[in-house]
């Protein structure tokens, strides 16, 4: 592996100010299931490596049922779905927290990581973009907030600018009859990258018979995780049908522009975006259905 | 009388004969005897005065490993398969 | 060997001897090794499939801080060296020491240029880094159809097709074409009143152990070489070290630690030669050890095929003939395994008329190398999909159709040679009681496949030393490197003719010096040669100890007979004598007792097995879900059924994952790039259920306890059990691997 | 080189202080520095779960840990598992169903077990499988490994 340095950074400052400093020769160090291997095999370069973990901000883990959760960027995956309130709250986040990797992956990874690592094919995006989640980002010049949709700019590319990085991030507590639901399509039953992934969050009016309001993500089928925009708008004000659903699940699939690689061809993916989609919104329903 | 396996790609040297009985008692003088009844054939199995390394030789549906000077009962069956090796590397690293 | 035989250790289920030391981590395996004043290498590889090599300057790596020796193909002994002495073998000899490093060409990516030691291992890739190659990039051969073209871009300029003897003139990539006839094929197919003719396309797999390859070697200043590794025959390790590096044997020794795996993977030497190069250069002891990726891009993996069969049976279920065109990818090197695909192919079936044609196709690919059976599988998915199709057609139970033309002792396999007592029957007829055959069967998309499959294992060299302790236990020193429990089935051999129990058997591997010459952990031989071995080596033992039960007595030889671990006169005095107890009084009856037994037994006898799947097919995904999982098999006679048992196991599950989903996937620039273990999709435990292993005995003639080798045959049947249960549950005869979702929905027209 | 940091940590119940390059990771601490080599590398990207170490009280896979960033934390290893005359009832399990073959993926799936059994100690054959998804066998089929496990946690 490359050499570098390790800085076991102690403040939101302080490593702020040593981004400022090392520009893009210093990465921050979370769960470091993506970054080490990275600069292991060589596909980023870097002269510092700044643990966050010490930083009390990064790790806040906080619910509340009027303002919603407060997830710290360095917070790993397995205290995510230890919280039985956050599970039953936020469930389609929950799903990517128990499918990233395996037991050992989740005892590190954490979802603020698989965020700033910025794959198309992140796991934790689709659900995050579902739940309307914001990203907290702390730079030199103080605090920003920004949409999750709105911070990858593609593969590995974030809208962090020098001297930036995530501190948390913000989901707001769900609507009355309201749910989430994630899965991807991996040919394996665990341990692969998504070929696809999907997630859904809907609310529903109080017989459970209509959608109010729906939102769709998707991952792995562009240079980032997409929010279905319009996919999402077409299901307002509907009565729950297959094909309502299955006109969703085609306008999702309008928005997909995979590509072929060594996890999936384009056809593929494209086909799997409606079965996914699909799949997602009655999940999300039947969730809802199934609350008390 | 020994019985020889001529195999496939050699049975043009036997008029397609698919085995033939051959006198020895040595895999040498088996494979001598053949040459004087099929001319032509020894060439096919032997690399000099060995068996081709590229070929194996089976002795009543065995392999065997073995020299020209190894015995032959009257009643065995020889066969000349190709050499497995499994993807090894070369004949003599046979699995 | 037709009588049951009651035993008092074999069949039992003992722990194993190397069990604790693997359990507590503190077995030592090949990279685990320590010496003082060690070095660390690392390999530098080729980034093309396909380039002439125009220079190398390692300058700059030699001046690396920390680095303490460069090696290239130059510093292995050249091909004029080695072409005086070795005639014809010199060529392979070429080949052979090219795969180590380039010399002129590099044929595949991940092909090994140059190499470094250095002080950490961090600096030794540092250094790779800085090694300047020129290459001249040329386009690579992925794909064994497409090699045999008359307009091929060719590998080896000398290579030309080799046909038993006969070699063509012109340079070809096919480096070699066999046939097998038998009876008049076109005959056969005129007979028959139903044929079948598919063709069939298998993906490029790899063994997948989870230990890289890794070496340690040191170069003593009297000459003498140490070889520290993991390997599945340390006698082979010596032999091609011998002939890579030029260098006596007698200097040579090797010394085989645990090994994390192998299945046919750990046979040809990598790495091995290139510590040894780099020892000699440094002066100082140097580990290499692979990674992940190296394993993938530079190791064998076994090949790619291109598959025809055509099978006529009549409408009463005679198969009347069957021909077939095997056409495998070697590799960069000639050497895959067709030959044994063209054995294995119809070897199940006595079928009257049969045409097997193969070729061995080199391709820019790494060298093939052994893996599980190796060819037998390819083969299998091939015949094992046709036979269902066809019992299909002549609307027969696919059981009952291979009931009636499996093959039974005295049957000629199509390759020529005449069954001994096999159990193939009795594999078929096991599947057919079993509560999972006769289990309903019906659900929407779920469906069930059934195949056989056959491998004829081998015998080979084996040695063993027993040396028997005073208090009646004894050491036995083995060469055969255990890879699944070895130590513990050669050893209950030894318990059994001696009448002691498992335990009291202290099994070890030896290095090369230790003991004679014993071939490789493979070929499913080493519960049944050198177990045999120790079967023999306990009889000298006997042999020994009456001798010595004879003097304490004052009795003649012939008078002491043995029979369940006790000495007893026969004539005349009533005496008795434990062999522990006679153990204890071997000093005083003339010193130690040393049995021994060197063997190369040629009974080794086949192994065939059936299997039975059911599969759950997603339309929506083509994703397969393994249901239920039963392969029966005949083991001959299981030594230690738990290990019979985890064979029979891991070889399904190698079987599984190539069905589904492994194989290489490259990129029209000839990298593979799925290699690691994120996008190389073996099965975890999560993608399966239990695996129902059902052992069958019909005891092998050729072996005292009647053992047959079971290491491989479970690997042969799954990917053609797996293609007929997706086609019961969906409908569609699935042809080439792996079957994995993309080409499901493919099949299925969902994309 | 790079500069070495002094780290101090607890494995297996002991202080432990260690020199490291930041580049290296906690496997390579473990076995090239401490020798303590149960642990094994399978793949070096946490694929394989060869290296499986329990680090303050949770599975990790030991290649994705950078040595020094165990400083003042807890390691749990292969080799603090057994007491001085008696084995872990998973180690004990393990030998009892013969649940390894070639042993190299063994420490690795013994410590997953263990974590497992501490968070969970009456896992379902699901449950155990979910967990034991990111630790690779390539010997066994898994089949003796699940019995194994779900054995210890019957056993203990």
């Amino acid at each position: 592996m490359q050499a570098f340095e390790y800085i076991d950074a102690k403040t939101l400052s302080e490593a702020v100010a040593l981004l400022d400093e090392k520009g893009d020769k210093a990465r921050l160090l979370a769960g470091g299931t993506d970054l080490i291997v990275q600069a292991r095999e060589g596909r980023r370069t870097l002269d510092w490596m700044i643990d966050i973990k010490s930083i009390p901000e990064v790790n806040e883990l906080a619910y509340d049922s009027d303002t919603g959760l407060t997830l710290g960027a360095a917070v790993p995956c397995y205290q995510i779905y230890a919280v039985d309130a956050i599970c039953k709250t936020y469930p389609g986040l929950v799903d990517a927290t128990k499918i990233i990797g395996g037991t050992a992956i989740q005892g590190r990874a954490g979802v603020g990581g698989n965020l700033c690592n910025a794959s198309p094919a992140a796991d934790c995006i689709p659900p995050l973009i579902v739940l309307n989640s914001t990203c907290v980002i702390a730079g030199s010049n103080g605090e920003r907030e920004i949409a999750v949709e709105d911070f990858c700019t593609g593969p590995g590319q974030t809208v962090l600018g020098k001297g930036e990085m995530l501190v948390s991030l913000k989901i707001p507590a769900p609507q009355k009859n309201s749910s989430s639901y994630y899965l991807r399509f991996i040919p394996r039953n665990e341990m692969d990258i998504a070929v696809v992934g999907a997630g859904a969050s809907v609310v529903l009016d109080d017989a459970k018979q209509r959608i109010v309001s729906a939102r769709i993500a998707l991952g792995a089928v562009a240079p980032t995780p997409l929010f279905a925009e319009e996919a999402s708008a077409l299901l307002a004000n509907k009565e729950i049908s297959d094909d309502v659903i299955d006109e969703a699940a085609q306008a999702a699939q309008a928005i997909a522009r995979p590509i072929s690689d060594m996890r999936g061809t384009a056809e593929q993916r494209t086909h799997l975006v409606g079965v996914l989609t699909r799949r997602a919104l009655n999940g999300a329903i039947q969730r809802v259905r199934d609350a008390a | 009388m020994p019985i020889v396996a001529i195999p496939a790609l050699i049975r043009n040297l036997t008029d397609g004969e698919e085995s033939v009985p051959v006198e020895g008692s040595t895999i040498r003088e088996v494979i001598n005897n053949l040459e004087n009844q099929y001319p032509g054939t020894k060439d096919k199995l032997c690399d000099g005065d060995r068996i081709h390394p590229s070929i194996g030789v089976y002795i009543n549906g065995v392999l065997t490993r073995v020299a020209m000077h190894d015995s032959v009962d009257s009643d065995a069956e020889l066969h000349f398969l190709p050499a497995i090796s499994g993807g090894g590397q070369g004949a003599s690293y046979q699995f | 060997m037709s009588e049951k035989k009651e035993y008092k250790v074999i069949g039992t289920r003992p722990i194993r001897h190397d069990g604790v030391d693997k359990v507590t981590g503190r077995a030592i395996y090949g990279a685990d090794f320590q010496i003082t004043g060690l070095l660390h290498g690392r390999v530098l590889r080729s980034p093309h499939a396909h380039a002439r090599i125009v220079s190398i300057d390692t300058s700059r790596a030699e001046a690396h801080p920390g680095v303490k020796g460069v090696v290239t193909a130059q510093d292995l002994p050249t091909a004029e060296d080695k072409m005086a002495d070795l005639g014809e073998g010199a060529v392979n000899l070429k080949y052979l020491c090219d795969n180590i490093f380039a010399s002129d060409k590099a044929l595949y990516k991940g092909h090994a240029i140059a190499a470094v030691a250095a002080t950490n291992p961090h600096i030794a890739e540092e250094a790779c880094e800085l090694i300047d190659v020129e290459y001249e990039v040329l386009p690579p051969v992925l794909e064994v159809r497409q090699a045999m073209e008359p307009d091929a871009p060719i590998l080896h300029e000398n290579l030309t097709t080799s046909s038993l003897g006969d070699t063509e003139d012109k340079p070809t990539n096919i480096a070699s074409h066999l046939q097998h006839k038998k009876g008049d094929i076109d005959k056969g197919f005129d007979e028959a009143e139903v044929v079948i003719e598919r063709d069939f396309v298998t993906g490029t797999v790899h063994q997948g152990y989870i230990e890289p390859h890794n070496a340690t070697a040191h170069y003593n200043q009297d000459g003498q070489l140490t070889v520290w590794c993991s390997t599945q025959g340390a006698f082979t390790v010596r032999e091609q070290l011998a002939e890579i590096l030029q260098y006596p044997v007698s200097k040579i020794k090797v010394v085989p630690l645990e090994i994390g795996g192998g299945f046919g993977g750990k046979i040809n030497v990598y790495i091995k030669p290139v510590a040894a190069l780099l020892a000699k250069k440094t002066g100082k002891p140097v580990k290499v050890l692979m990674n992940r990726a190296d394993v993938f891009e530079g190791t064998g993996p076994t090949p790619a095929s291109y598959i025809t069969i055509k099978i006529g049976a009549k409408k009463d279920g005679k198969i009347t003939a069957a021909q077939t065109s095997l056409a495998f990818e070697a590799g960069a090197y000639p050497g895959s395994p067709v030959g044994a695909g063209a054995m294995c192919v119809f070897a199940p079936y006595n079928i009257e008329n049969v045409l097997i044609d193969g070729y061995d196709v080199v391709v820019n690919k790494p060298k093939s190398a052994p893996y599980r059976a190796p060819g037998a599988t390819n083969a299998a998915f091939g015949t094992e999909t046709v036979v269902d199709e066809l019992a299909e057609e002549l609307n027969i139970d696919p059981l009952e159709l291979r009931l009636m033309n499996g093959a039974k002792e005295g049957d000629r396999r199509p390759d020529g040679p005449v069954y001994p007592r096999i159990g193939f029957i009795e594999t078929l007829e096991a599947a057919k009681e079993h509560p999972h055959y006769t289990s309903a069967n019906g659900k929407k998309y779920h469906g069930r496949g059934i195949a056989s499959g056959f491998w004829f294992n081998i015998g080979l060299e084996s040695s063993v030393t027993i040396n028997v302790n005073p208090d009646g236990t004894i050491n036995l020193v083995e060469g055969s490197t255990d890879i699944g429990g070895t130590r513990a089935s050669i050893a209950m051999q030894a318990a059994e003719v001696l009448g002691i129990p498992a335990e009291s058997v202290n099994p070890t591997v030896v290095d090369t010096n230790s003991i004679g010459y014993t071939a490789v952990t493979g070929g499913s031989r080493t519960t049944y040669a050198t177990g045999y071995a120790a079967y023999e080596a306990a009889q000298d033992v006997v042999k020994q100890m009456k001798a010595r039960a004879a003097k304490l007595w004052e009795v003649d030889e012939d008078n002491v007979q043995f029979a369940d671990g006790e000495f007893s006169s026969i004539n005349g005095k009533e005496e008795q004598i434990s062999f522990r107890d006679l153990s204890a009084k071997l000093s005083q009856t003339g010193g130690p007792v040393v049995g021994r037994a060197t063997m190369n037994p040629a009974g080794a006898g086949g192994a065939f097995a059936t299997h039975v799947v059911d599969v759950e097919v997603d339309v929506d995904t083509g994703k397969v879900e393994i249901l239920r999982y039963t392969a029966t098999q005949d083991a001959g006679k299981a030594i230690h059924p738990s290990y019979v048992e985890g064979q029979i196991q891991g070889g399904v599950v190698q079987g599984i994952g190539w069905a589904l989903n492994e194989e290489y996937i490259y990129n029209d620039e000839g990298t593979m790039t799925n290699a690691s273990f994120l996008d190389y999709r073996m099965p975890t435990c999560l993608d399966l259920p239990m695996i129902d292993a059902v052992i069958v005995e019909v005891p092998n003639p050729g072996h005292p306890y009647g053992v047959r080798g079971v290491g491989e045959v479970p690997i042969v049947p799954p990917p053609a059990a797996i293609a007929n249960a997706i086609y019961d549950a969906i409908g569609i005869r699935m042809t080439e691997l792996p079957m994995s979702p993309d080409r499901l929905l493919k099949a299925m027209g969902k994309i | 080189m790079a500069r070495r940091s002094h780290v101090q940590t607890t494995i297996n119940g002991e202080t432990v202080e260690f020199l490291c390059e930041p580049r290296q990771s906690l496997l390579e601490v473990l076995r090239d520095e401490l020798h303590l080599t149960g642990a094994k590398e399978g793949c070096n990207n946490g694929n394989c779960g060869a290296c499986s170490v329990i680090l303050d009280g949770r599975l990790v896979n030991s290649c994705l840990v950078l040595g020094v960033e165990t400083e003042g934390k807890s390691v749990e290893t292969i080799e603090g598992l057994a007491e001085p005359e008696t084995l872990h009832p998973i180690q004990d399990a393990f030998l009892e169903n013969a649940a390894l073959q070639c042993g190299i993926c063994t420490p690795g799936f013994i410590m997953s077990a263990k974590a497992l059994l501490d968070n969970n100690p009456n896992p379902t054959e699901h449950e155990v499988r979910y967990w034991l998804a990111g630790n690779l066998c390539r010997c066994t089929g898994y089949d003796k490994i699940v019995r194994a496990v779900l054995d210890a946690a019957a056993a203990t």
